[in-house]
């Protein structure tokens, strides 16, 4: 198999966006139904938008499932005025979280732009009271869709996550009362057979997104739909992970310094996507890209991180963790070619 | 929650990004905007969905006026207000099941004091015993000081935490500090101190 | 010396599919076998030949007395010792083979021979090589050594069977009408490899019809009558004894 | 000592309170096995039995006997309602494992071939897949390794290799009881429990198996029990046999003798009935 077909298969974007805009047709109510109604601001609404009720129950959660990394904390999930499916768990989380001192972020699929992102940054905007940012590096909450922001986040920052399928063993058992089971009794082997047919099959594990990941040495979790180039940023991070699926109702977390170790077998590692090209439009050869078709109808590769790859543009050395005090933080994948970044050459971060 | 001096939505949601950091640091001490913290932080966990032992009188009457009460003997209550110690008992508080773990209990303790450096607190070593975290949210080892605490009930609290994911999850108050030690850690006290229950 | 000393062996069934009525195999039966000799046990159909050899095997529940076996452990009595000692015998000392074949379908005749000796430690293609030679001394046609045994006649599943039974050289052999059903030709020959393959090491118990093989192979003969020891003589008196009936034996037993 | 010695081992089965009298009321005396006064099905009680190391022990009755039963509850696969069992690699009475252990002694010590293939195998795994789940449960984490014993195990319970990478519903029923028993075998376990090894088998199939099973039982001399109504399997693979009705066992001892020298009276019907 080629790279170019590989990348095709393991791009997120493919996975869930049809079953989600699907589902957004079939809903009337949009964000910005809401905030039109409500003419500017937070008149007529809870702070955060939730009713403190609800805030308790998403914040038991979010306790529980700290403490229980990996677990599948159940709650209580309201109704948002979002379509399920664009994030409704992530949104409870975040505004149970948020406050006037916090800078929200937004990232959908990498990038700050899209609708949904822009709809759910305005809601805790005008609800919360909150700052927003597309600069990773100066939110201290960021709420995302199958992205793993590239730049290092730090001790002060909490990702939230958004979670269409909440249980890594649904590749594998349709039934969630026999996996509750499994994780119960840290009971996987069904997942290890299906890594073994995958290997018979690919000679190597061809898990696109979710990549399975034992966590904390305990609990099987599904990291969401990220890349398996994001899935190592989980592990012994300094920021916590908060995990939520509106339509499942449940909560999970890897907190900072966690073993998150993807499944694998001795003589067959975890694999990161591979590129063979570098970003048309930053050069950077040491993150997630894309397939982009410009209008010309050329297919070219570019970062799927929109907001890093502006700064790489104008900082063709910035580096992960330039905002960091301390240099060479394990972030992400190795860098695959490092010596192609001398070449770049450019001014220093 | 006016009764306690809490501002029941930004005190709540601050107490609340307070017990984030401190679950997910255990052995950090973090700061809670109100004091007493024991009270912020029944204040953010606690209403009638969640059964409630324990506590003063003050906060009792506050949750039950805003219908927010609903009691449960301790092996039975999801949140346990603990004065100082339990006697060893929180080894039978609610652990959860295999399959739903975190249906364990929530304690809170509320002790003399807590200090992240841990020389003794107020020149009374008698009291202070440093306490050695480390597992999810601790690169390491963590250590921090807590008075009022005895060795007996550190010990008692490990084992509650042992049959992991089985647990019940641990936080400490004292004044507007609060050290959050999730059953996902290994807890043991770290010094020898005077007092001669610690073995 | 003795290796098998059998005491007031009795035997009695208890049919209670019809209403409970009690059948006397045996009646207070007694002889002794010697290390090494070769036992025949003759009398008329249902005079207790077969009960008397599956209650040395322990196939038949012996009612009462004793069969004292002088095992290479010490003396056991095989009437009312456990099953696990019994089973450990059969393993290491006792062999025994019925009159028909049990085997299961689909495996062939070589290795139906050979795995007893497999069982024993032997390797495959020794033991195989040992089943070869006994079925071609028992004029079993080669084509049919990797046949399988259910699709043979009777005379060939008996020589299988047979091989298989000598094959380990077991201290005690207990034979059930091992040449029945052979042709006489093929009945001299298995006559020829018991005394041939055979060694002092092993004492045989054997049941046998036909006056003539137990005249060349036995060197004592137990004669049964009604469930009951009629006498025990040595070969010689037994083949005088008999030598004005010898006509009659022959036309009964057939081929 | 035995490998596994079991006692006095009961189950009952049903809705309501057991009324204490369950087992005076029911068994082979009484020609039933439901307590007439509460209505408690008695599954088994009262069972005892031993199996050494390397000894085949059949188990035979007719449907509703019990055997099924008690052979679920030594695979570790149902609860017992009372009983005692020692086993070799276990400290402590076997019935009161808890899951975990359970999980444990079925990767490592108790194989199990269940009656119903769906029991046994997942038909959308490769039959090298529902074999390798053994060793992954066991925890195998080495892929070329496990793909060796997986061969391995695939040429001694006589499946062809080159169908191993195969989703398991393209098997024929007999490679599915051989891959059943391929993945039973494959931790080297102390105890195989046979349940019904033939049933839904071609006859021509059925003497491969067995004969595929027994060569495998005594080269690796494995202790196994085997379940079965059919007197013919018992026969050729066991050296004891026990005889259950109504939930009792009702009579034991060597196979041969307890086919050609029945005892009890049910015990001779059966076999008349047979052969």
């Amino acid at each position: 198999m080629t790279d170019q077909t590989q990348m095709h298969e393991t791009s997120p974007t493919t996975e869930a966006t049809d079953n989600e805009q699907q589902e957004s047709a079939t809903t009337p109510t949009g964000v910005s139904d809401l905030l039109s109604e409500s003419g500017a601001g937070m008149a007529g609404y809870n702070y955060a938008y939730l009713d403190e009720h609800t805030k308790r129950e998403v914040r038991r959660g979010v306790l529980k499932a700290i403490s229980l990394p990996g677990h599948q904390v159940p709650f209580a999930s309201r109704e948002m005025p979002l379509a399920r499916g664009w994030g409704t768990g992530g949104i409870q989380a975040s505004l149970s979280l948020l406050g006037p001192a916090d800078t929200f972020k937004v990232i959908d699929q990498g990038s700050d732009e899209s609708v949904n992102a822009a709809n759910i940054r305005r809601l805790a905007k005008t609800t919360a009271d909150v700052e927003t940012t597309t600069d990773t590096t100066e939110a201290s909450v960021i709420q995302t869709r199958h992205r793993i922001p590239e730049e290092v986040l730090t001790d002060e920052q909490i990702l939230v996550l958004q979670v269409p399928t909440t249980d890594a063993l649904r590749r594998v058992d349709g039934s969630d009362d026999a996996n509750r089971r499994r994780h119960a009794h840290k009971n996987y082997s069904k997942m290890w057979v299906a890594l073994y047919e995958n290997v018979v099959k690919w000679d190597e594990i061809q898990i696109s997104a979710r990549y399975p990941a034992m966590v904390n040495g305990r609990y099987l979790m599904d990291p969401s739909p990220i890349p398996r180039w994001d899935t190592t940023k989980l592990n012994d991070a300094d920021s916590l992970f908060l995990f939520a699926a509106g339509r499942e109702a449940r909560i999970y977390a890897v907190p900072p310094h966690t073993d998150v170790e993807p499944l694998a077998f001795e003589d067959r590692s975890f694999q990161v996507e591979r590129f063979d090209e570098s970003c048309h439009r930053c050069g950077s050869t040491d993150t997630y890209l894309t397939e982009v078709t410009g209008d010309d109808g050329v297919t070219r590769y570019a970062c799927n991180d929109a907001s890093f790859c502006e700064k790489r543009a104008e900082h063709p050395d910035l580096s992960k963790d330039h905002h960091l005090d301390e240099d060479d933080v394990a972030w992400g994948p190795e860098t695959p070619d490092p010596i192609l970044s001398d070449e770049t050459g450019g001014e220093d971060a | 929650m006016r009764a306690l001096d809490i501002d029941p939505v930004h005190d709540t949601r601050e107490t609340f990004r307070a017990l984030v950091d401190a679950t997910s640091r255990p052995g950090t001490v973090e700061q809670t905007p109100t004091t007493p913290a024991v009270h912020a932080v029944v204040a953010t966990l606690v209403d009638h969905e969640v059964t409630l032992h324990g506590g003063g009188d003050e906060l009792r009457t506050t949750l039950g006026r805003e219908s927010r009460l609903d009691t449960a003997p301790f092996e039975d209550a999801d949140v346990v207000v603990v004065d100082g110690h339990t006697d060893g008992r929180v080894t039978v508080a609610k652990r959860g099941s295999l399959k739903e773990p975190s249906e364990g209990a929530t304690l809170v303790y509320e002790v003399a004091d807590l200090s992240a450096d841990t020389e003794p607190i107020d020149g009374d070593d008698d009291q202070t015993l440093t306490l050695a975290v480390s597992g999810p949210g601790v690169p390491d080892t963590r250590t921090f000081g807590v008075d009022g605490l005895p060795a007996t009930e550190v010990e008692a609290i490990a084992e509650a935490q042992s049959g992991y994911p089985r647990g019940v999850d641990v936080y400490l108050a004292a004044d507007d500090r609060v050290v959050g030690l999730p059953r996902s850690v290994d807890l043991s006290v770290a010094s020898d101190v005077p007092d001669e229950e610690v073995a | 010396m003795t290796i098998l000393e059998i005491d007031q062996l009795r035997k009695e069934f208890q049919m209670h599919v019809v209403g409970g009525k009690r059948v006397v195999g045996l009646d207070g039966v007694s002889f002794d076998v010697a290390d090494g000799e070769f036992l025949a046990i003759v009398g008329e159909s249902g005079s207790g030949k077969s009960s008397l050899l599956k209650c040395l095997y322990r196939t038949y529940l012996p009612s009462g007395g004793a069969i004292r076996f002088e095992s290479t452990d010490g003396s056991v009595d095989l009437a009312s010792c456990s099953e696990r000692r019994l089973l450990e015998l059969r393993d290491d000392e006792i062999g025994y083979a019925s009159q028909f074949l049990d085997e299961i379908p689909r495996v062939p005749a070589l290795d139906v021979v050979a795995r007893p000796l497999v069982e024993e430690g032997v390797e495959r293609p020794a033991a195989r090589d040992v089943a070869r030679d006994l079925l071609t001394a028992l004029n079993l046609p080669e084509e049919l050594h990797d046949a399988y045994p259910a699709t043979f006649s009777g005379g060939e599943r008996q020589r299988v069977n047979l091989a298989r039974a000598i094959a380990p050289r077991p201290r005690l052999l207990l034979l059930d009408e091992p040449t029945s059903a052979l042709d006489p030709e093929t009945k001299a020959a298995a006559i020829d490899l018991l005394d041939r393959y055979l060694t002092e090491e092993t004492t045989v118990v054997g049941v046998f019809h036909n006056r003539d093989v137990v005249a060349q192979v036995a060197d004592r003969v137990v004669v049964l009558d009604d469930a009951a020891l009629q006498r025990v003589v040595d070969v010689e008196t037994y083949a005088e004894e008999t030598s004005s009936e010898i006509d009659l034996a022959e036309s009964e037993v057939g081929v | 000592m035995s490998l596994l010695d079991a006692e006095n081992v009961t189950r009952f089965y049903g809705e309501f309170e057991p009324c204490g009298d369950c087992v005076d009321l029911t068994g082979p005396t009484h020609g039933r096995n439901q307590c007439p006064d509460c209505g408690t099905v008695v599954g088994c009680a009262d069972v005892d039995l031993d199996v050494e190391r390397g000894e085949v022990l059949g188990i035979v009755g007719e449907s509703g006997s019990g055997k099924s039963s008690l052979a679920e509850m030594l695979a570790l696969d149902l609860a017992a309602t009372a009983g005692n069992v020692e086993f070799a690699s276990y400290d402590g009475n076997l019935l009161d494992a808890n899951y975990e252990e359970r999980v444990d002694l079925r990767n490592t010590n108790v194989g199990m071939v269940h009656q119903h293939v769906r029991d046994g195998l997942n038909l959308e795994f490769t039959g090298g897949g529902n074999v390798a789940e053994s060793l992954l449960a066991a925890g195998w984490r080495n892929f070329d390794e496990i793909r060796a014993r997986v061969r391995d195990l695939f040429e001694e319970t006589e499946v062809p290799v080159d169908r191993m990478d195969d989703p398991t519903d393209t098997y024929s029923g007999g490679m599915q009881r051989r891959v059943q028993i391929a993945k039973a075998i494959a931790n080297d376990p102390e105890l195989v429990i046979l349940d019904e090894p033939t049933t839904g088998l071609d006859v021509s199939v059925q003497a491969r198996v067995l004969d595929m099973f027994r060569r495998i039982q005594r080269e690796q001399d494995v202790a196994t029990i085997v379940v079965s109504h059919d007197l013919g399997v018992v026969r050729l693979l066991a050296d004891r046999t026990v005889v259950m009705r109504h939930g009792r066992v009702i009579e034991s001892g060597l196979t041969d003798r307890v086919m050609e020298d029945p005892q009890r009276e049910y015990t001779q019907t059966l076999i008349n009935s047979v052969i």
